[in-house]
């Protein structure tokens, strides 16, 4: 049942950019490893090899101490090593059920056993604690719905080793506690994890132990307990970082006009009736727990739902939004949660994602490459986007750098008011450090922003006020000063 | 003599019966020609539309450099402007079958009789079923050599008023086509007398597709064109429905090379207009219509 | 491609939710309300349209283009298309001609070599599947690509074995082979048999076994598919050997209709097809689709031309836009939902 | 066709880097490289192959498809198709000559006749285009079905207006408007400057304006277009119009170079042009393409059947199978990488 894993000067190469400089460690079974590092640091390339997804380009890997060539994942399953990727693997044209099984098919004779098939995924989805059908596509899911999925697909797939590359980047804090017994119960009928994740809390609760990368180097493994978040988050980046959160910008000017107006908004299906405002140069979050319908409200704001509104207002004069490129021309952009759905287009280049809601003032009227290129590395610097090259396509990005990329597409407009949903998903905390100044900037600049974020201590340090949603209706509204955790969970989830 | 003859031939693609045996005409014109005469090039080219058509006698001129043209004008409106301009660089120029809407563009013309076409079957079938009856027809692909030879069934068919023509659509001559119009026809009227193909191609269709409906009503089914396997069936007389054809054999393009490249060679011309009549064939005169070698 | 999640799902139990499944209910129906309405129309213009025989013609005739449009869903469903299905199946039934013509002078029982035919034919089509499969999974070439090149070489083979004109059963095997098309089982016409079971057959294999779960999750994403250790260019090539088999099973039924193959043979079939499956309501960008759609597709394109052929009502020369407009009607009544 | 490509996308690949760059670079060449040996194998075939004649005229009548090929690419690029381009140049063709020919009587000037048959065959062009981009994006019908559909209907009504003939133009204005497709300016036919033009314009509209990167944005996924404010239903709607007017401008030149519509007229050439743009080295499911390839691909085509105009090598019959072989093979030649 157990099994030990081992790298040795593993390596890696992408045409002429050295992603793995010779990583070598060991795991020892039956516990759980908190993996760290900056966005790009080669967490996933290295976990990609170890899940048979990629070859290595240099050194080896070791299961119980003999050496092991990996010609798939498939041979890598059959070692009991599975992977939950970071970003999602799932036929959207499928069920949840068929997606669970997808290459394990269970069979009767000739045929599919659809009905142990289905049977098996209620297992999983209940471990996971989604309650959804299984034979529901899909493409019907929102994001923390598929990345339950992707961890019961994993967990069906009997796992020795189980590598979790950022599973709860868009989970709430009940989805996040429950993973976290599951895990539990894994560990204790020795299965080894690895937890990859920017959530240093998380790691702290949940780690036995850290080990840490830097620019495709191993650099550091200690027992969790011996470590605090301070420390982690300085072996990351390799200096010391000052305090995680800026300091709150004092308080909003109280006469200060309303910049967004929303009044009586309902997403048939998602929300109902949520009435909001949001000042110039006020940060407003949204809090609530999967499904609450924060995402879909802003959806249906931005369009991109059916939706009905007795007023929308930006700076005092109702518009009509029937898509994001009214929006957009009244000045309001919306990053989107689903980075690879909705967010990028994957297969273009970095420029040509960073300029895309923004083409009008490149095109004068043919575009001019030479200023395109230039905003890009004026983002790259800005953003702390780290690539090897500019022209690579955002599908080489790392997770958290392609965050980054995605931000700073909705932010080249120059946006008056901008709706953030999940801004710092997958983002390392340096970096994190940076956006959330960046946010300040914004407010500071005149902005009115919105962020919906799962990460309750995000909206604590950040925002002004925080707006809480709770199956669909906005339940309340939380000055800074009443902003506590336990305030927010108990609003999200009704027991206050 | 001074210049040798370079002969350039046109003609559609073998797509149908039909067709083919203008292809197998032509290359058998070809390969006959230059057996004969060794100073003489045939080029055959087949196109599949107008525009390529249109192509190839470019190339023709310029890349070949024939001097004499032999062609088979897969439309004739379209052709007009591209066969004028081979004229006025000096090309001899034969046109075979569909005539040219402006005649100055060619110097011969050899053609078929598409209104003997239409006229024969009509005549027979009238006399045949004594100028009373029910008649379906089945139709080619829309062209205007289509038009022509329906005009001349309609024409002859207003003098038998007793005759109704139930319906005709085309079955774009072609043998599935054919077997499903006169599936839907046999089940839509219940007593046919007499069906007219219009085509041999079509006629095979139509007798499947009467057979497997067992249906007796049906007395005659007039063809056209003179294919092979139907001249034989005729010869042989085993089918009764089969009782006739008319002539329409692709072998006038044969006919039409071999004129124009002796009269070159002589350095003669030939009459402006040679009409080949399409003659009705039956039982007695069918031998003289049956050209085992050619695929049509 | 749209944003809107299609809530049948029993995830959302929200006042849209009931809308929205009956929607979803109804929208699977789009091809099946398209073919009532169109019977309807049909007895109307000619009480005949409704009769038991016109029933069977039609089944009959649509068994060529439905037996195809099956394997064609599989390579659409796949992400594949074939556009030389029509010359492929002119080729097929040529060259079984002339094996059973060249066989019948050796003295074989007729049966003998009927029999020798129908195997031949379905070991080319699965000949030029494997062959098609190859060239897009080996040789990395886009579908479109090698099956239009296919379609050239098909169907200028045939032309040239035929010499141009036609190829022509001998007609004591003829006589033969011909009840595979004329003759009925129990009333039903044995082509509407074959093509019963083909579509038995590929619903079970699309929806019940595991290579059409590899097939749907293919076109719905190659790499998740890759991913999941799903061979892919395994499966692939196989979509393309089913539909060449079922190319040589339309074939089979083909041949003994006419007796003939000739340059003409099975021109514009892979429209028909391709327009079958999409007509039954699967993407052309594949991931999903349906047998049981395909089907109805494929009858229902056969039914507009049986109407068209039943009445009278406008100019021939109409009747090609006629057959588009409802299939573009046909196509809104089963439009993806706002 | 092909779902997602592999991830790792262009970087991907171990050491093979510096191969895969080169790779890469040679792969964009794929057609220009079957250009050059298909010119190569032309030259040794017919001497006069290379002449300057030679080379004008397969230009020239390369203008159409390679027009319509253009306008084509963007819609393939955008995520679409479009079946129906012979049929629209075949009705509008027809309406062009009818209005020209009803304008004659009236003692218009015959340039002035001329000139408004040329701005009629445009704005007929972007209706259609415009149509069939209304019905795909407000009616939410797949691409494929719509112009299906409409392949169909723009043919009968073609055949209908025609009476089942040809609808020939006067002969005066056929006088007036033949130098438009036989004169040359500075040596180069007028057709092949038009086509230079449209060529250019395409290049740069997709490359160099927001509303090329948005064709390929919505391509490349539609739903992250839409989501990043990109009018996704108007910049679909622009593609089918930009082809729609494309498949005008080609009929300006058809037409007086035929000087007549019937039912045959520009039948397949949505294959071709379709064909072209795959050939020219554009996915057939979107998101990426060039408009120079398709040029080469537009050109490669006509090249293969001036060839096989020039020489006689083989059977008239197997025209159609060298072709198809050559098509496969150029594609092999930039096949994507392993
Ligand atoms: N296919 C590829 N081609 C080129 N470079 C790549 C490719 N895949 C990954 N990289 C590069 O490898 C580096 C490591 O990426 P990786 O995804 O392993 O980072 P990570 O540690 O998981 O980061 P994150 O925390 O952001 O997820 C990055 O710089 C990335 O740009
Ligand atoms: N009004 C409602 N009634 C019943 N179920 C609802 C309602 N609103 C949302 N849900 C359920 O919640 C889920 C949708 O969640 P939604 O997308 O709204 O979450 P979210 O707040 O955006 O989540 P996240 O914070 O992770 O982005 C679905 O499972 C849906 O069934
Ligand atoms: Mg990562
Ligand atoms: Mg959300």
């Amino acid at each position: 049942m157990t099994i030990a894993l081992s790298f040795h000067d593993v390596a890696k190469a992408f045409g002429p950019v050295q992603v793995l400089h010779g990583v070598s460690f060991a795991l020892q079974p039956g516990r759980i490893y908190g993996l760290l590092g900056e966005n790009g640091a080669g967490k996933s390339t290295l976990m990609k090899i170890a899940a048979g997804y990629e070859m290595p380009s240099g050194g080896e890997l070791h299961i119980d101490g003999r050496p092991v060539h990996f010609s798939g994942s498939r041979a890598a399953e059959a070692e009991g090593i599975v992977l939950i990727h970071q970003e999602f693997n799932l036929a959207e044209d499928l069920t949840v059920a068929q997606n669970i099984f997808l290459g394990h098919e269970k069979k009767r004779g000739w045929l599919l056993d659809d009905a142990a098939m289905r049977e098996g995924a209620a297992v999983v989805l209940r471990q996971v604690g989604l309650d959804v059908d299984p034979d529901t596509k899909v493409r019907q899911l929102i994001v923390a719905e598929k990345q339950l999925v992707e961890i019961a697909k994993a967990l069906a797939r009997k796992a020795r080793l189980l590598i979790m590359d950022e599973p709860t980047a868009t989970l709430t804090p009940g989805e996040t506690e429950r993973l976290f017994q599951l895990m539990a119960q894994l560990k204790s009928s020795g299965v080894t994890i690895v937890y990859i994740s920017h959530k240093l809390d998380e790691v702290e609760r949940i780690t036995d132990e850290v080990i840490v990368m830097r620019d495709g180097r191993f650099v550091a493994r200690d027992a969790t307990a011996k470590l605090s978040r301070q420390q982690m988050a300085n072996l990351m980046v390799g200096r010391e970082l000052s305090d995680l959160f800026p300091p709150k910008r004092s308080i909003v000017l109280a006469d200060s006009a309303p910049l967004l107006e929303v009044q009586h908004l309902t997403v048939p299906g998602w929300a109902e009736d949520v009435s909001f405002e949001v000042r110039a140069g006020e940060i407003l979050g949204f809090a609530g727990l999967v499904g609450a319908g924060r995402t879909e409200l802003f959806e249906g704001l931005l369009g991109l739902r059916p939706h009905r509104a007795e007023r929308v207002g930006i700076a005092g004069r109702a518009v009509h939004i029937g898509s994001p490129r009214d929006a957009a021309r009244h000045g309001l952009t919306y990053l989107s949660e689903d980075r690879k759905g909705k967010g990028l287009h994957i297969a273009f280049g970095m420029t040509e994602n960073l300029t895309l809601m923004d083409l009008a003032r490149y095109a004068r009227p043919w575009l001019r490459r030479g200023a395109e290129r230039a905003a890009l590395k004026a983002a790259v610097a800005e953003f702390g986007i780290r690539t090897g090259s500019l022209s690579l396509r955002a599908s080489s990005l790392s997770g958290g750098n392609q965050q980054k990329l995605a931000l700073a597409k909705v932010l080249q407009p120059q946006p008056r008011v901008v709706v953030l949903d999940e801004p710092t998903r997958g983002v390392d905390v340096g970096a994190k450090r940076d956006i959330y100044f960046l946010i300040h900037k914004l407010a500071a600049d005149g902005c009115s922003v919105v962020v919906i974020s799962s990460e309750l201590m995000e909206l604590i340090g950040l925002c002004h006020r925080v707006a809480v949603m709770r199956n669909g209706r906005l339940q309340t509204t939380l000055a800074a000063d009443q902003l506590t955790e336990e305030a927010l969970i108990a609003h999200a989830t009704g027991t206050h | 003599q001074a210049d040798k003859v370079n002969l350039g031939v046109a003609i559609p693609a073998a797509t149908h019966s039909f067709t083919a045996g203008i292809v197998f005409w032509a290359n058998q014109a070809k390969k006959d020609l230059e057996k004969a005469h060794p100073g003489l090039k045939v080029t055959v080219k087949t196109a599949s539309g107008a525009p390529e058509q249109a192509n190839q006698l470019q190339d023709l001129l310029t890349a070949t450099k024939i001097n004499t043209l032999v062609i088979f004008p897969f439309e004739s409106a379209a052709l007009t402007k591209p066969v004028a301009q081979a004229k006025a660089k000096g090309v001899y120029v034969t046109v075979v079958d569909r005539g040219l809407t402006d005649t100055s563009a060619q110097d011969a013309y050899v053609s078929g009789d598409n209104t003997a076409f239409g006229r024969i079957p009509a005549e027979y079938l009238a006399k045949a079923m004594n100028g009373k009856g029910n008649i379906v027809a089945l139709r080619g692909i829309p062209t205007t050599i289509d038009n022509e030879r329906m005009d001349a069934f309609n024409a002859v068919m207003k003098k038998h008023p007793d005759i109704k023509l139930l319906d005709a659509k085309p079955g774009n001559w072609n043998r599935d086509d054919a077997f499903k119009v006169m599936q839907d026809y046999l089940t839509r009227f219940k007593q046919i007398d007499a069906v007219w193909a219009a085509d041999d191609d079509m006629a095979v269709g139509v007798l499947k597709a009467i057979e497997q409906a067992k249906r007796k009503d049906i007395k005659i089914v007039f063809g056209g064109a003179g294919m092979k396997q139907m001249v034989k069936t005729l010869m042989d007389g085993n089918n009764p429905l089969i009782q006739a054809n008319v002539s329409y054999s692709p072998k006038f393009m044969y006919d039409a090379i071999k004129l124009t490249a002796e009269a070159r060679i002589k350095g003669e011309k030939l009459p402006p207009n040679t009409i080949i009549p399409s003659v009705l064939i039956t039982k007695e005169n069918a031998k003289d219509f049956y050209f085992p070698d050619s695929p049509f | 491609m749209q944003p809107a999640r299609t809530e049948s799902g029993a995830a959302a139990g929200t006042a849209s939710g009931w809308a929205g499944r009956s929607w979803e209910r109804l929208h699977g129906f789009g091809p099946v309300l398209g073919l009532v309405l169109l019977c309807i129309a049909g007895t109307l213009l000619n009480s005949e349209f409704a009769s038991l025989d016109n029933a069977m013609n039609v089944l009959t005739r649509t068994a060529f283009i439905g037996i195809i449009a099956v394997g064609m869903c599989f390579v659409i469903i796949s992400g594949g298309i074939d556009l030389s299905v029509g010359s492929m199946a002119a080729l097929i039934a040529g060259c079984v001609i002339l094996l059973m013509n060249a066989l019948a002078p050796r003295g074989w029982a007729p049966v003998a070599i009927v029999a020798a035919g129908m195997v031949f034919a379905l070991l080319l089509g699965a000949a030029f599947g494997l062959a098609h499969g190859l060239l897009i999974t080996r040789g990395r070439i886009e579908p479109f690509i090698v099956t239009l090149g296919t379609l050239g070489i098909f169907r200028a083979c045939l032309t040239y074995f035929a010499d141009g004109g036609a190829i022509t059963l001998d007609n004591a095997l003829a006589d033969v082979y011909s009840p595979v098309y004329y003759a009925s089982l129990l009333g039903v016409p044995i082509p509407v048999w074959v093509f019963a079971v083909v579509a038995i057959a590929g619903g079970v294999i699309l929806n019940r076994t595991a290579f059409g779960r590899y097939v749907q999750a293919i076109g719905s994403n190659e790499q998740v598919a890759r991913y999941a250790a799903v061979n892919v260019d395994h499966v692939k090539v196989w979509t393309y050997m089913l539909l060449g088999i079922c190319v040589g099973m339309a074939t089979l039924l083909y041949v003994p209709r006419l007796g003939s193959a000739s340059p003409t043979t099975g021109l514009l079939w892979e429209l028909e097809a391709i327009a079958a499956v999409i007509v039954g309501g699967t993407a052309l960008r594949g991931g999903a689709g349906s047998i049981a759609g395909t089907v109805i597709g494929a009858v229902l394109l056969s039914v507009i031309s049986n109407i068209l052929n039943l009445t009278n009502i406008i100019s021939v020369y109409l009747n090609a836009a006629v057959q588009g407009l409802v299939i573009i009607v046909v196509a809104f009544t089963q439009r993806r939902r706002p």
